[in-house]
C-alpha cells in the first residue's frame, strides 16, 4: 500500500487536489467540511512535495520519471519530477496552504453565499492542481492543456467577487490570456511540425539536429512562445490586464494569482527555453539578450508605475510586474548562478507577494480603506498584520536575513559573471525603487496619527496564515540550505541539457 | 413557445436524438465520433426540449441536483478509472498494462477501460452543455 | 482611432509576411516523408489495435495513449462550468433557493 | 520571390491558416465590441487547428480508422487530430465563459461595447 503510494507520488500530488475539487460541489452547503477538506488536501500536498524533494535530493538530482499509462516516452505522456519540478511543487504547497488557511471563514464577505464560497474553493483547488501539473509535466501539449485549466480557473477566481468591475477585469484577462495560449499552441504546433515529437526531451534532441533546415520556423516558434507566455505572466509591455485583475479579485485569490499563477507560466517558459530550445540554441538566436533587456525594462517601468499608484492593492499588483522583470532578467543570464538566483527569487517572491496581498486584504477588510494615505495609524491597531506586511516589504526590497536578499545576491553574481553591467545597475535601482514605493506605507502605518476607529487584527486562522508565511520568509532568508541546494541542482540540470 | 406542430414533432424526434447521442458515445472506439460529439448530441436533445416546452419543464426533467452530481461524479469517474491501474500495480490510467481484457476488435465491449471512460466523459459533456444553457437562460429571464 | 487601426493593419501585414515565409519553409504539405510522420505516428497507426484493442486510432490516442491530456480536457470543461455559474448566479437568487 | 510563391502554392493550407490568423488578430485588436473580440479569438484558434490538422495530413491518405477502407492506402497521422479534439473542447470552454462574462457585463452596464463600458465605469468612480 505504502509502496504503491510512494511509487505513484508524482501523479498523486497533481490529482489529489483535483479529486477533492470534483466532489466539493455536491456538499457545497456544509462549509466547515469544505474548508476542512481543502486544508487537509493542501497539507497532504505539502507532505508529498517534501517527500519527493527528499528523494530527489538523496538521488543527487536524478529525476523521477513517471510514465502515465505505462506508455514509454515518445508515445505516452511523461512526468518528470526533477529538481526544478519538486522545487516548484514545494513553492506551490508552501504558499497555497497558508492562503487556504487565510481564506477559512473569511470569504463570505467578499464572495457571497455558501455555494459561491464552495465554488471558489473548487476553482482554487483546480488552479493548484494545474500548477502542480505544470511543475512535473514533460510534454509540450500537456503544458498547453494545463495552462488552459489554470487560465480559466484564474479568471473564475477574479470574477468570483460579485462586482461588475471584477467581471470586466476577468473579461480582459480572459481575452488576453486566451490570445496568449493561442500563441503558445501555435508555437507548439511549429515545433511539432518540424520535430515530430511532443516529449520535451525528444523534441529538444530532434531540434538540435534539424534547426538549420528550418531557421525561420524555429525563430517563429520561439517568438510565439515568448509572447504567449509573456502575455500570461505579465512581462512589461504585455502586462495591461494584470493590475485590474489582481486588484479586483478577492484577497486570497489576489495572493494566489500574484504569488503562484504567474510563476507557473514562468516555470513553463523556463522549461520551453531551457529544456526544449536549450541554452545553445538560445544563444544562437540571441534570445538571452532579448530576455535580459525585456527584464531590465520591466523592472524599471513596473517600479515607476507602482510609485504612481494610490491604491494599495494596485501598487502591489504593479510591483508584481516589476518583480517578474527580475525573473525574466535571470532567464537571460545563461549561467548557473543567474539561474539559481532567478529560481530562488521566484520562490521568495511567491511567498512575499502572497504575504503582502493577504496583509493588504486583511487591512482592507478591517478598515474599508483602499488608498495608502488613508491607512495611516493602522500599524498600532493591527500589529500582527502590519508586522507581516513590514517583513514582506523588507524581504521584497532585499534586506539581508530575508529571503529576497539571497535571490537578488545570486542574480547580481550571475550578472557579473555574464559581464552584464546594465543588469547589475538595474537590479540595484529596482531595489531602491521598491523601497520608495513600499516604505511610505509602513511609515504611514506606524508613525502617523490615524483616525480614532476600532480596527482589529483578523481572526485566528488568518493570524496563523500570516505567521506561517512570515516564518517562511525568515527561514528562507536565514537558513536557505536544502532549498538553495535544490535551486542550484535545477539550474545545473537546465544548463547541462545542451 | 406554444406551437402545436413543433411540440408534436419534438415529442417524436427528441427521444431518438437522445438515443442516437448515446449510440455515438458507445461506438466511439469502433467508428468515427466519440464521447465528446455524442455527449453534445445528448445535451442538445435536452436543450431542444427546454427551448420548445419551456425552461421550467426542462428543469423538472433534469433538476439542478442531478446536474451537479453528474458534473462532479462524471469527472471523478475518469479519475476512478485511472486508479484501476494503480490498484493493479500499473501506472495511473493504464489500460492494457493493468491486465484489463481488451476484447475482440470491433466489438462494443472492446478496448477495456476505454469504452467505460468514454461513457463517463460523454455523460459529463452532456450535463455541462445543459448546465451552461440553463445558467445562461435563467440569467436572461 | 482610425490611425490606430491603420497601424494595427500595417503591423498585421508585416507579421503576415513573416508568417508566410515560415509557411513556405514548413515541410511540404501532405508528403509522407515529412518529419511529422516519424516513428511516433507509425506506432500509433500500426500498433494501436494491439495496444488498446480499438479500431479508431484517434480514440486510442485520446483515451489511452494520451489519456492524461483528456483528463485535463474534461477538467477544463468542469472549470468552465463552475466559472460560468460563479459569474452568473447572483447572491440574491441563491439566497432565495 | 518566385521560389517563395511556388513553395506557398504547395503549402496552401498553411497560407489559409496565416490569413485566418491575421483576420482573427485584427478583429481582436481593432474592434471594441466584446462579441467581436471573442469571435476574433475563435477565428485565431481555428487557424491554429487548421495548421495542426493540415500538418498531419498525407495526400490521398485514409482516415485513421481500421477496417473501413482498402488496406492499400496509407493512414494519415492520427496524433494532430487527437490533439485538436482537445483544443476544440478547450476553445468551447473559453467561449462559454467569455459569453457568461459578456452577459454579466451587459446586465451591469447595458452595453457590449468596450469603450462605452470604460466610459461608464469612469463616470461611476467619479461620482
Amino acid at each position: 500500500m505504502i509502496a504503491s503510494i510512494t511509487a505513484n507520488l508524482p501523479v498523486f500530488v497533481v490529482i489529489a487536489p483535483l479529486f477533492v475539487a470534483f466532489v466539493l460541489p455536491t456538499f457545497a452547503r456544509r462549509m466547515r467540511l469544505v474548508e476542512g477538506l481543502v486544508i487537509f488536501v493542501e497539507t497532504l500536498g505539502l507532505v508529498g512535495a517534501g517527500y519527493l524533494a527528499s528523494i530527489v535530493l538523496r538521488q543527487k538530482g536524478i529525476p523521477i520519471i513517471y510514465q502515465l499509462g505505462g506508455w514509454p516516452a515518445p508515445w505516452g505522456i511523461e512526468l518528470e519530477a526533477g529538481s526544478l519540478g519538486v522545487f516548484f511543487l514545494l513553492v506551490i504547497a508552501g504558499v497555497s496552504l497558508p492562503v487556504s488557511l487565510f481564506a477559512k471563514g473569511n470569504l463570505t464577505e467578499e464572495v457571497g453565499s455558501k455555494e459561491r464560497v464552495a465554488r471558489f474553493y473548487v476553482l482554487y483547488l483546480l488552479l493548484g492542481g494545474a500548477l502542480a501539473g505544470m511543475a512535473v509535466t514533460n510534454d509540450l501539449f500537456n503544458v498547453f492543456v494545463l495552462v488552459e485549466v489554470a487560465t480559466l480557473s484564474c479568471c473564475g477566481l477574479v470574477s468570483a467577487r460579485n462586482h461588475p468591475r471584477a467581471a470586466e477585469a476577468a473579461f480582459t484577462y480572459l481575452i488576453m490570456a486566451t490570445l496568449g495560449s493561442t500563441l503558445v499552441l501555435g508555437g507548439i504546433g511549429f515545433l511539432y511540425m518540424v520535430t515530430g515529437h511532443l516529449n520535451m526531451g525528444f523534441a529538444s534532441q530532434e531540434l538540435g539536429r534539424i534547426w538549420q533546415d528550418y531557421p525561420h520556423v524555429v525563430w517563429m516558434a520561439v517568438s510565439f512562445i515568448l509572447v504567449g507566455f509573456g502575455v500570461k505572466s505579465a512581462i512589461f509591455p504585455l502586462h495591461v490586464w494584470l493590475p485590474d485583475a489582481h486588484s479586483t479579485a478577492p484577497s486570497p485569490a489576489s495572493a494566489i494569482l500574484s504569488g503562484l499563477a504567474v510563476k507557473g507560466y514562468l516555470i513553463c517558459l523556463l522549461k520551453f527555453l531551457y529544456s526544449v530550445f536549450g541554452p545553445e540554441l538560445m544563444q544562437k538566436f540571441a534570445v538571452h539578450r532579448i530576455l535580459a533587456l525585456v527584464g531590465a525594462v520591466a523592472i524599471i517601468a513596473g517600479s515607476v508605475l507602482a510609485l504612481t499608484q494610490e491604491e494599495l492593492k494596485r501598487r502591489l499588483a504593479y510591483s508584481t510586474v516589476a518583480q517578474v522583470g527580475y525573473i525574466i532578467l535571470g532567464f537571460g543570464l545563461v549561467n548557473t548562478k543567474g539561474l539559481t538566483g532567478t529560481l530562488f527569487y521566484l520562490a521568495s517572491h511567491a511567498v512575499i507577494k502572497s504575504t503582502l496581498f493577504l496583509a493588504a486584504g486583511a487591512m482592507l477588510a478591517a478598515t474599508g480603506k483602499k488608498n495608502v494615505r488613508e491607512l495611516a495609524g493602522v500599524g498600532r491597531k493591527m500589529p500582527i498584520t502590519m508586522a507581516a506586511f513590514t517583513v514582506g516589504s523588507l524581504g521584497l526590497i532585499g534586506i539581508p536575513l530575508f529571503s529576497g536578499f539571497i535571490g537578488k545576491w545570486y542574480l547580481l553574481l550571475g550578472s557579473l559573471e555574464a559581464g552584464n553591467i546594465l543588469s547589475v545597475a538595474v537590479i540595484i535601482a529596482g531595489s531602491v525603487l521598491c523601497a520608495a514605493y513600499l516604505l511610505p506605507v509602513i511609515r504611514g502605518a506606524y508613525f502617523e496619527p490615524g483616525p480614532e476607529e476600532d480596527w482589529k487584527d483578523p481572526g485566528l486562522p488568518q493570524k496563523i496564515a500570516l505567521i506561517l508565511l512570515v516564518a517562511a520568509i525568515v527561514i528562507l532568508g536565514v537558513v536557505p540550505g536544502p532549498f538553495l541546494e535544490l535551486a542550484k541542482r535545477a539550474a545545473a540540470e537546465l544548463l547541462a541539457l545542451q | 413557445m406554444r406551437d402545436f406542430i413543433l411540440k408534436r414533432v419534438a415529442a417524436i424526434i427528441l427521444p431518438f436524438i437522445c438515443i442516437y447521442g448515446f449510440y455515438v458515445i458507445l461506438h466511439g472506439h469502433v467508428s468515427p465520433g466519440g464521447s465528446f460529439a455524442g455527449g453534445i448530441i445528448v445535451g442538445l436533445s435536452f436543450i431542444a426540449y427546454s427551448t420548445i416546452y419551456g425552461i421550467e419543464k426542462g428543469r423538472v426533467k433534469l433538476p439542478e441536483k442531478v446536474l451537479t452530481w453528474t458534473e462532479s461524479y462524471g469527472t471523478l469517474w475518469y479519475g476512478i478509472m485511472g486508479m484501476v491501474g494503480i490498484v493493479k500495480g500499473a501506472p495511473f490510467l493504464a489500460n492494457k498494462l493493468a491486465g484489463v481484457d481488451l476484447g475482440a476488435p470491433g466489438a462494443l465491449s472492446s478496448g477495456g477501460l476505454i469504452s467505460l471512460i468514454g461513457l463517463g466523459v460523454g455523460i459529463r459533456v452532456a450535463s455541462t452543455m445543459v448546465t451552461l444553457f440553463f445558467t445562461m437562460m435563467e440569467e436572461e429571464s | 482611432m482610425r490611425i490606430r487601426n491603420l497601424l494595427f493593419l500595417l503591423l498585421a501585414l508585416l507579421a503576415a509576411y513573416g508568417m508566410l515565409i515560415v509557411a513556405a519553409e514548413l515541410p511540404p504539405y501532405g508528403m509522407p516523408a515529412n518529419p511529422i510522420h516519424n516513428q511516433v505516428a507509425e506506432r500509433y497507426v500500426n500498433k494501436a489495435l494491439d495496444d488498446t484493442g480499438v479500431l479508431n486510432m484517434v480514440t486510442a490516442i485520446v483515451l489511452d495513449y494520451r489519456a492524461y491530456d483528456t483528463m485535463f480536457e474534461t477538467i477544463v470543461l468542469f472549470t468552465a462550468t463552475l466559472a460560468v455559474v460563479i459569474t452568473l448566479k447572483s447572491r440574491k437568487r441563491e439566497g432565495e433557493q | 520571390m518566385k521560389v517563395l510563391l511556388e513553395k506557398l502554392l504547395v503549402n496552401y493550407p498553411y497560407v489559409a491558416a496565416v490569413i485566418l490568423f491575421m483576420i482573427g488578430a485584427l478583429t481582436v485588436l481593432t474592434r471594441s465590441n466584446l462579441f467581436k473580440k471573442l469571435l476574433g479569438i475563435n477565428i485565431m484558434e481555428s487557424a491554429i487547428f487548421l495548421m495542426f490538422v493540415a500538418g498531419g495530413n498525407i495526400r490521398g491518405g485514409a482516415a485513421p480508422i481500421l477496417g473501413e477502407v482498402n488496406p492499400k492506402s496509407v493512414y494519415i497521422n492520427p496524433l494532430p487530430s487527437a490533439l485538436m479534439l482537445t483544443g476544440i473542447v478547450v476553445s468551447v470552454s473559453v467561449t462559454a465563459f467569455a459569453l457568461a462574462l459578456i452577459v454579466r457585463l451587459y446586465k451591469s452596464y447595458g452595453t457590449t461595447d468596450a469603450r462605452r463600458i470604460s466610459q461608464l465605469r469612469d463616470e461611476v468612480t467619479e461620482r
